[in-house]
């Protein structure tokens, strides 16, 4: 069951890890990040009870604590870069 | 009670002084009067551990009372006591020469800031030399990196942050080298502890894993060293770098690192495996010779003398890791000598230097014209720092000259003698260049006129200049230290330290 | 005063001289007598020592221990006893020439000219007075040092020039090849004293042995044995005085004195004629000897030709050393002497003649004895004495050679002698003969005569040393024979 | 052969993780080594030196083990040793970012850049200039 | 597969133990995300993607990290890696701009040494102990005596803790003092200012470009704040039991601070909490900590050696801790707070329209 | 009992498998950044509860279940909350929503 829900997790992952490396913009990448974290917490918690060790969710609330951080981060900085062009990224 | 307390005392009085130092940041000239004291009060335990070391032996220290392998332990013996002696007499007087100095450089708001910084690195320098354990010694080298680059960057020219950024890649990529080793020799042993490793490392036999071991942390020390050419990142940093620190750090820190080597080669992986198994010496040997020639040629073509004295560090580094890949005892006790008397004169020719900057506000090789008449003192310093560096008798240099030739001849390595004689006539025309400029050519009309730099500076340049003939002229004690710590690490192939 | 304080004495006089005229250097006259002032009583006190080492004393001072088994140390024994005897016979003449000579020709700088002086006086006792390789070579270099401010006196770009290849010559020989020679032979024998016999007796042998000889001899750049000679020209651009001290005293004497000295002291004769093509060294200075006289020959300006006079001179006295014979050993150490004397002479002359009236070359000298008769007198008499007849030092030293070449069957040795004599008439005979027997070119009104007195004097004295020692060679002798062969 | 093949098949499969880790720790070394851009460099750096505390973790880790925290039905606690280093080397990790990124801002406020080669140009000339 | 798991009665301590292949699925499919991720980054042109994937890989290593059982360093490389680090680089990214300028240089030579150094370690592993081998050396010697000694020794359940802090405590100490010596070199290139003593007068870009206050994120961070604060301090002080300590505790202390400057500008935050309270509480930590050694030494004990702290050695054992710990988090969470502040007061500047290019040889 | 629970939970997590499958292959394969984060964002959220609520099940009622639901409401509050920030700064520096289908 745990093993189900990993493994599906760990495909949620790649998915949006592949977002992450197409972009084609910024906002797309912080969008996968954003998920991509939010997915890492949960795989914790799953993780956790795979090894029958749930007790190390403390890991999870701040993984959620920290992305959350690093998104608004990447915005904030963002939104200081002077020339935001349009150009595509690669 | 204090006195079984002393290894720790040496490493803990800097290190935690660093932050009552940082407190002071109004007050740098209190903050400037603390690091010295402090610097003193490590030189006094030095002087007080060597002198336990003589009379009863190696000493060993358990941090947090857990006996290795199990703690952190610290050990003093033959060999790093001898470091330990050299980096905090330098500190002892570079910490005092720093004050005036860094008024020129320095802005006041920064200067706290850079006393915690030496601090710091005095600590790690003298940390990394007494560790006992490979894994607080990685700890300790990155507070004297981190602070050393601190202090670079502090330099006046903008080129002291590109030169501060090189050393940083360099630096952290040859200490992420010495973790990788570090890790694998943990892997096949199980343990951390210098002396265990020792130990256990013979069992491995030649295996794979740790021959891979042994190269990546030869690489690793090799870039914190210096060694050619790992050393692109050395000539910046020093030239670059604020006065006070560029004599600091090249009077100490590149001999920490060669002690670091001569520990790793010798004691813990062994004679045996060092330069039977691996033939380290064909590594050395080549490289040094090149090294040698090579950037005593490039430190003929510079300019800022600053540059120049740094390439010739990196000579002087070949000099050592030569003595190193002699593999006798005489080639040891010679590297071991030259790394005591290289920080005496580099340190000398460093401070003379700074004086020359202070008044003149570079070292550029042509501003230096009639310097000799109008600074008398500090250029006199510099001969005499410069003639150690060339080798002429009565100076140290000479004399880790004559035992480093007299290895090579035991091996009857002619071309290495021929080498190291032709690289102290290229040492002696760049030496040259600068007395001509100092005292043959005129001062050029008009150039306003220039004093004698103070005695807070002159002082301690002498102090230094006076040791280089000290130990020129009676070579007795730092020969004896060196000899008996190479012979102990020769002895040294089964049991341990 | 014991033997002891009196080589202490010795060793520090010229620098408490070079102190004082630092400290007096507001003050000419002050200065320069305080200069010959010093230079008295080290003749005084030198003169005490031999004394000492004629009645068979041996004095010995050890400084301090640079490294287990390596000190400075200082020993008297004959052959350096007889070294120093000649520099500090030489230095108050030498002081009092150049007291004339440099207020005779308004030099500048002449505190630090007289300063450097006694450095390197100091140096010369160093070396005369070595009882160990190591101290050898120290006081070796310091004389190197203390010479260079000298050389470059005039502070020009040609004589910069001149200095620089000096310096570059001699460093680069004694740090290249002299010093490894000096750790070989510590590394193979465990000590770098000198000792009769040799230290190197049984501890090295064959091929080794020759190339470690070679690295001495070479090593020594200031024997200037060709190719190793290019400094000593080059130096020609230095005040007579320094000339003089150079060619005479200090610096190349220094030199075959210390190629004696090893070859006695440090391989030991018998080690060295075991050593394989051994009869084939004296070949070098042989060669130096023949190949310098003819040089010398074609120079017109008279310091030059002087130079290389002293070139081929030296290598005499190498030529002797490396003959191996007992005989030509004393022979060597006899040129020594003579050389000394008869040369400075000549440089004074030179000397002499450009202070009164700036003429350097040969050709320029046509009459001039008839002006400057005292002068020429002494020339002359140099002359006489580097071609080795009598009555002149140079002849005892030469006879002595000759000796030692047929003492050890080397005639090939015996024909460079001799005709290395007939090229010395070649290259003196000509300034004798036109400054005597010329006429005087017509157009010159200008009127000049001697040279200040304190010239004249000293170059008269040395002129008449040099026949006093053909006259009376007693000490020399005694010296001679004290060498332990 | 087929001993060799099995030999090799069963050394990979004890190896695999450490092969990885070597991957990456090269490909972070490579950014460091070849990148021209500052801030790409520090990236680069801190990509090597986590790929190096993989490393460790991994020497730390014991199939079938479990977090070295006392658990009453543990029965292999993987080794503790490393996860302390590694602590140690993490924080010594951050602490070199900062410094190099600080660094690398007055790079841009003297400089105006943060190309190595744009960087050593300005430099080369100010050489020249002097 | 749900049926045959569960024949054990539920609690806390009694789900279903060991999925030992799945693990290594999970740990394989990680590896493979990161590898992936590094080859983007060797790749990618955009500096701000590269950053952004940085945070992910160390996310995914940290995750990584669990999975091999290390759940405290998994803790500290994601508050490191994908927390602190990561934003650093974006606050510098935002001084730097965001566009490498050019590809690589022919990466040839780099190539070269790359595959040499990776080579000489996959032929390195050839040799070395099986992956996971319970018999490895590396279990065996010293760790043995962490893992059987230190819950009686030190009295703590969690070894990484123990080790960290008593056995290795040296080794911490060095820790603290490098984060202490990143703040010195941080503070003495960057330093902390107001922006409101910078010029704001030309702001005269588009209006979509001026920056507005996001009252949503201002209020969720409101919310947040002492959450976080009193989770840091749990971390703090659970650090015995779980996963944590006065690093982790730090760093969380410093995320929430971090936070509140994001959303509320670097204004507000200094007024919260201002530099020289920082500062002093900096070197505050430090001193915690060696002080702890020096009371130790001279209680008659060595260096850190916290027996001699109580009568009982245990507890003695337990204050040390606790209070090293505490210095920890002190200089942790003081040091990047105010080296946050530095990079944000350089962004600022940044903004601000000051000249690109100052005196080469002032610090500015 | 057990198996009652066992498949209450199986269910919630296969919810939020479906879910978090959903989403992700929404932000991979929509046309432009406005609909993704609409697929993202909506789907998370819910995806979030469905394995929290699955997962404490299987937990029983103890501190595990606790910090399940603090990650919950953590989630819930900050996803959102990025979302909005994501969208709004993305609107505020101009860019463009894909209005038009490409062919």
């Amino acid at each position: 069951m745990f093993a189900t829900a990993a493994a599906a997790l760990l495909v949620i992952m790649c998915l949006a890890l592949v977002r992450a490396f197409r972009g084609p913009k910024i906002y797309d990448r912080i969008l996968a990040v954003n998920m991509f974290g939010t997915k890492t917490v949960l795989l914790i918690a799953v993780y956790g009870f795979m090894t029958g060790r749930p007790e190390f969710l403390d890991l999870g609330i701040f993984y959620a604590l920290i992305n959350f951080v690093g998104v608004i981060a990447a915005l904030k900085f963002i939104e200081r870069l002077d020339e935001y062009d349009e150009q595509e990224e690669r | 009670m204090m006195s079984s307390q002393l290894p720790a005392l040496q490493v803990v009085l800097p290190l935690l002084g660093a932050p009552f130092c940082f407190l002071l940041w109004r007050y740098p000239r209190w903050s400037w009067a603390l690091a010295t004291l402090l610097s003193w009060s490590a030189f006094g335990v030095a002087i007080m551990l060597l002198i336990q070391v003589q009379n009863a032996g190696t000493i060993e220290y358990a941090f947090g009372g857990w006996q290795a392998p199990w703690g952190i332990e610290y050990v003093v013996d033959q060999l790093n006591v001898l470091v330990l002696l050299i980096v905090s007499g330098i500190a002892a007087v570079v910490f005092p020469y720093s004050w005036t100095s860094v008024q020129r450089e320095i802005d006041p708001e920064q200067q706290s800031l850079f006393f915690t910084s030496m601090l710091l690195c005095l600590a790690g320098l003298l940390g990394i030399t007494i560790a006992g354990d490979a894994f607080n010694l990685f700890v300790l080298l990155e507070i004297s990196s981190l602070s050393t680059y601190t202090m670079i960057s502090m330099g006046r020219d903008r080129r002291a942050l590109t030169a501060s950024f090189q050393y940083l890649i360099m630096g952290t990529i040859g200490a992420t080298f010495i973790i990788i080793g570090v890790g694998i020799l943990y892997m096949l042993t199980g343990t951390l502890n210098m002396q265990d490793l020792a130990t256990r490392i013979p069992d491995l036999g030649t295996s794979r894993a740790s021959q891979v071991a042994f190269g990546f942390l030869i690489t690793g020390i090799g870039l914190k060293l210096a060694m050619f050419p790992l050393h692109l990142w050395l000539p910046n940093a020093y030239a670059y770098a604020p006065s006070a620190a560029s004599a600091f750090i090249a009077a100490t820190a590149t001999k920490v690192a060669v002690y670091v080597m001569v520990r790793y080669v010798f004691s813990i992986f062994g004679v045996g495996f060092s330069f039977e198994t691996m033939h380290i010496q064909w590594l050395f040997v080549p490289v040094s010779v090149f090294a040698i020639l090579f950037t005593s040629i490039v430190a003929l073509f510079q300019r800022d003398i600053k540059r120049m004295l740094a390439y010739s560090s990196v000579a002087q580094i070949g000099y050592m890791l030569l003595g190193i890949g002699l593999v006798n005892v005489t080639g040891l006790s010679a590297a071991l000598l030259h790394l005591f008397n290289h920080a005496l004169m580099k340190g000398a020719l460093f401070l003379a230097m700074g004086a020359v900057c202070y008044r003149i506000g570079n070292t550029f090789i042509d501003s230096m014209h009639g310097l000799g008449k109008q600074m008398p003192w500090t250029m006199a310093a510099f001969v005499v720092g410069g003639l150690s560096i060339v080798g002429v008798p009565l100076t140290t240099g000479f004399v880790s000259k004559w035992v480093l030739i007299q290895g090579a001849i035991e091996n009857g390595w002619w071309p290495v003698v021929a080498v190291i004689l032709v690289a102290s006539l290229i040492a002696m025309l760049y030496i040259w260049r600068v007395v001509e400029a100092a005292y043959m050519k005129p001062r050029p009309e008009g150039a306003e006129s220039i004093t004698e730099a103070p005695a807070s500076l002159l002082i301690p340049l002498w102090l230094l200049a006076a040791a280089n003939i000290y130990f020129g002229a009676n070579a007795q004690f730092s020969m004896e230290l060196a000899q008996s710590a190479a012979k102990t690490l020769f002895n040294s192939a089964v049991v341990g330290f | 005063m014991t033997p002891e304080s009196l080589l202490i004495t010795a060793l520090v006089l010229p620098l408490v001289g070079g102190a004082l005229t630092l400290c007096l250097s507001k003050f000419q006259n002050a200065r320069d007598g305080a200069t010959i002032f010093t230079a008295l009583v080290l003749l005084f006190v030198i003169i005490q020592l031999i004394g000492t080492t004629l009645s068979g004393g041996t004095v010995e001072w050890q400084l301090f221990e640079m490294l287990p088994g390596l000190s400075i140390e200082f020993r008297i024994e004959p052959l350096g006893m007889m070294f120093a005897g000649i520099a500090a016979l030489l230095w108050p003449i030498n002081s009092l020439y150049s007291v004339g000579y440099m207020r005779g020709n308004n030099e500048d700088n002449q505190t630090r000219f007289y300063l450097f002086f006694a450095i390197a006086i100091f140096g010369v006792m160093g070396v005369a007075f070595a009882g160990n390789l190591l101290t050898l070579f120290i006081f070796y270099e310091v004389l190197t040092l203390s010479t260079f401010p000298l050389v470059t006196h005039k502070g020009n770009d040609t004589a910069l020039a001149g200095g620089r290849i000096y310096l570059s010559i001699l460093l680069t020989t004694s740090i290249g090849l002299l010093l490894p020679a000096i750790i070989w032979t510590w590394t193979v024998a465990g000590t770098t004293d000198f000792s009769a016999g040799g230290i190197l007796y049984g501890k090295i042998s064959g091929v080794p042995l020759t190339i470690l000889t070679l690295l001495f001899i070479f090593g020594i750049g200031k024997a200037a044995v060709m190719p190793v000679h290019r400094w000593l020209p080059a130096a020609m651009v230095a005040p007579t005085p320094v000339s003089a001290l150079l060619h005479a005293v200090a610096v190349v004497k220094a030199g075959v004195f210390s190629v004696v000295k090893i070859v006695v002291y440090i391989i030991g004769i018998d080690t060295l004629s075991a050593a394989p093509w051994s009869s084939l060294l004296w070949i070098l200075p042989g060669l130096t000897i023949v190949v310098a006289s003819v040089v010398a020959i074609k120079q017109d300006n008279l310091k030059k030709r002087l130079a290389y006079s002293t070139i081929g001179q030296l290598s005499y006295v190498v030529l002797g050393a490396l003959l191996i014979a007992p005989l030509s050993i004393k022979g060597a150490a006899l040129h020594i002497v003579a050389h000394a004397f008869g040369k400075i002479t000549l440089f004074f002359a030179a000397g002499s003649i450009y202070t009164s009236c700036k003429k350097t070359d040969v050709s320029q000298l046509d009459g001039i004895g008839w002006r400057m008769p005292f002068t020429m007198t002494a020339f002359t008499i140099g002359a006489i004495s580097m071609i080795g007849l009598p009555p002149a030092a140079g002849f005892i030293s030469k006879w002595y050679l000759l000796m030692g070449a047929f003492q050890v069957e080397q005639l090939v040795a015996v024909m460079v002698i001799i005709t290395s004599t007939l090229l010395n008439t070649a290259y003196f005979m000509p300034v004798v003969y036109a400054a005597w027997f010329r006429k005087e070119s017509g157009e010159t009104i200008l009127t000049y005569g001697e040279a200040p007195w304190p010239v004249v004097v000293a170059l008269m004295l040395t002129a008449i040393i040099t026949i006093l020692l053909f006259l009376f060679p007693g000490i020399p002798f005694t010296l001679i024979s004290a060498i332990p062969l | 052969m087929d001993s060799i093949f099995t030999d090799i098949l069963a050394g990979a499969l004890g190896r695999y993780n450490y092969w990885v880790v070597i991957v990456l720790m090269m490909a972070g070394f490579y950014v460091v080594i070849a990148s021209t851009n500052l801030v790409k460099k520090i990236v680069g750096l801190n990509i090597f030196q986590t790929s190096v505390f993989i490393m460790y973790i991994s020497i730390g880790k014991i199939s079938g083990g479990t977090a070295p925290i006392v658990w009453a039905n543990a029965e292999l606690y993987s080794n503790p040793l490393p996860h302390v280093l590694i602590l140690t080397a993490i924080v010594v990790g951050v602490a070199t970012t900062a410094l190099g990124l600080s660094l690398i801002m007055r790079i841009k406020h003297a400089y105006g850049s943060v190309e190595e080669d744009e960087i050593l140009a300005l430099s080369q000339a100010e050489d020249e200039d002097e | 597969m749900l049926l045959c798991e569960q024949q054990t009665p539920r609690g806390l301590n009694q789900l279903p133990r060991k999925k030992t292949e799945m693990e290594l699925a999970v740990n394989i499919t990680l590896l493979l995300m990161l590898c992936a991720t590094v080859f983007a980054v060797v790749k990618l042109q955009s500096l701000f993607a590269i950053v952004m994937l940085f945070g992910i890989y160390s996310l995914l290593s940290a995750m990584i990290f669990v999975a091999l059982d290390a759940v405290d360093v998994a803790f500290t490389e994601a508050a490191v890696g994908a927390g602190i680090s990561t934003v650093l680089m974006l606050a510098t990214l935002v001084t730097t701009g965001r566009w490498k300028k050019k590809p690589e240089r022919s990466g040839l030579l780099p190539l070269f040494v790359v595959t040499i150094t990776g080579a000489a370690l996959v032929w390195g592993t050839l040799d070395m102990p099986e992956y996971g081998n319970p018999a490895n050396p590396a279990h065996h010697h010293v760790a043995d005596r962490y893992i059987a000694e230190s819950p009686t020794e030190i009295g703590i359940p969690n070894m990484v803790t123990s080790v960290l802090a008593s056995y290795r405590g040296f080794d911490t100490l060095g820790e603290v003092i490098v984060v202490f010596t990143a703040l010195v070199g941080v503070l003495s290139l960057l330093q902390v200012r107001r922006p409101r003593t910078f010029a704001r007068k030309q702001d005269n870009r588009p209006d979509t470009h001026r920056r507005r206050p996001y009252p949503v994120l201002q209020v969720v961070a409101l919310i947040m704040m002492p959450f976080i604060i009193v989770f840091a301090l749990y971390v703090q002080f659970h650090g015995d039991f779980g996963p944590g300590g006065g690093f982790q505790a730090g760093v969380i202390f410093a995320v929430a601070f971090i936070l509140y400057t994001l959303t509320y500008g670097l204004d507000d935050s200094l007024a919260l909490t201002p530099l020289p309270a920082l500062k002093i509480l900096a070197a505050g930590g430090v001193i915690i900590y060696g002080g702890t050694g020096v009371v130790s030494m001279l209680l008659g004990g060595n260096f850190l050696d916290y027996n001699v702290l109580a009568a009982n050695p245990v507890s003695g054992q337990h204050i040390g801790i606790i209070v090293i710990e505490l210095g920890v988090g002190i200089t942790v969470a003081s040091v990047l707070i105010t080296v946050f502040y530095a990079f944000v007061t350089r962004a600022e500047r940044n903004r601000a329209g000051e000249k690109q290019v100052d005196l080469p040889n002032k610090a500015d | 009992m057990q198996i009652a629970v066992d498949l209450v939970s199986w269910l919630f997590l296969s919810m939020g498998m479906f879910l978090g499958l959903t989403g992700a292959y929404g932000i991979l394969k929509f046309p432009d950044f406005y609909t993704r984060v609409h697929a993202a964002s909506i789907s998370d959220t819910l995806c979030t509860a469905c394995f929290v609520i699955g997962l404490a099940l299987q937990s029983g009622f103890n501190l595990v279940t606790a910090k399940l639901f603090m990650i919950l409401i953590l989630l819930w509050l900050t996803g959102p909350a990025a979302s909005h920030a994501l969208v709004r700064a993305a609107n505020t520096a101009g860019l463009k929503p894909v209005t038009e289908k490409k062919d």
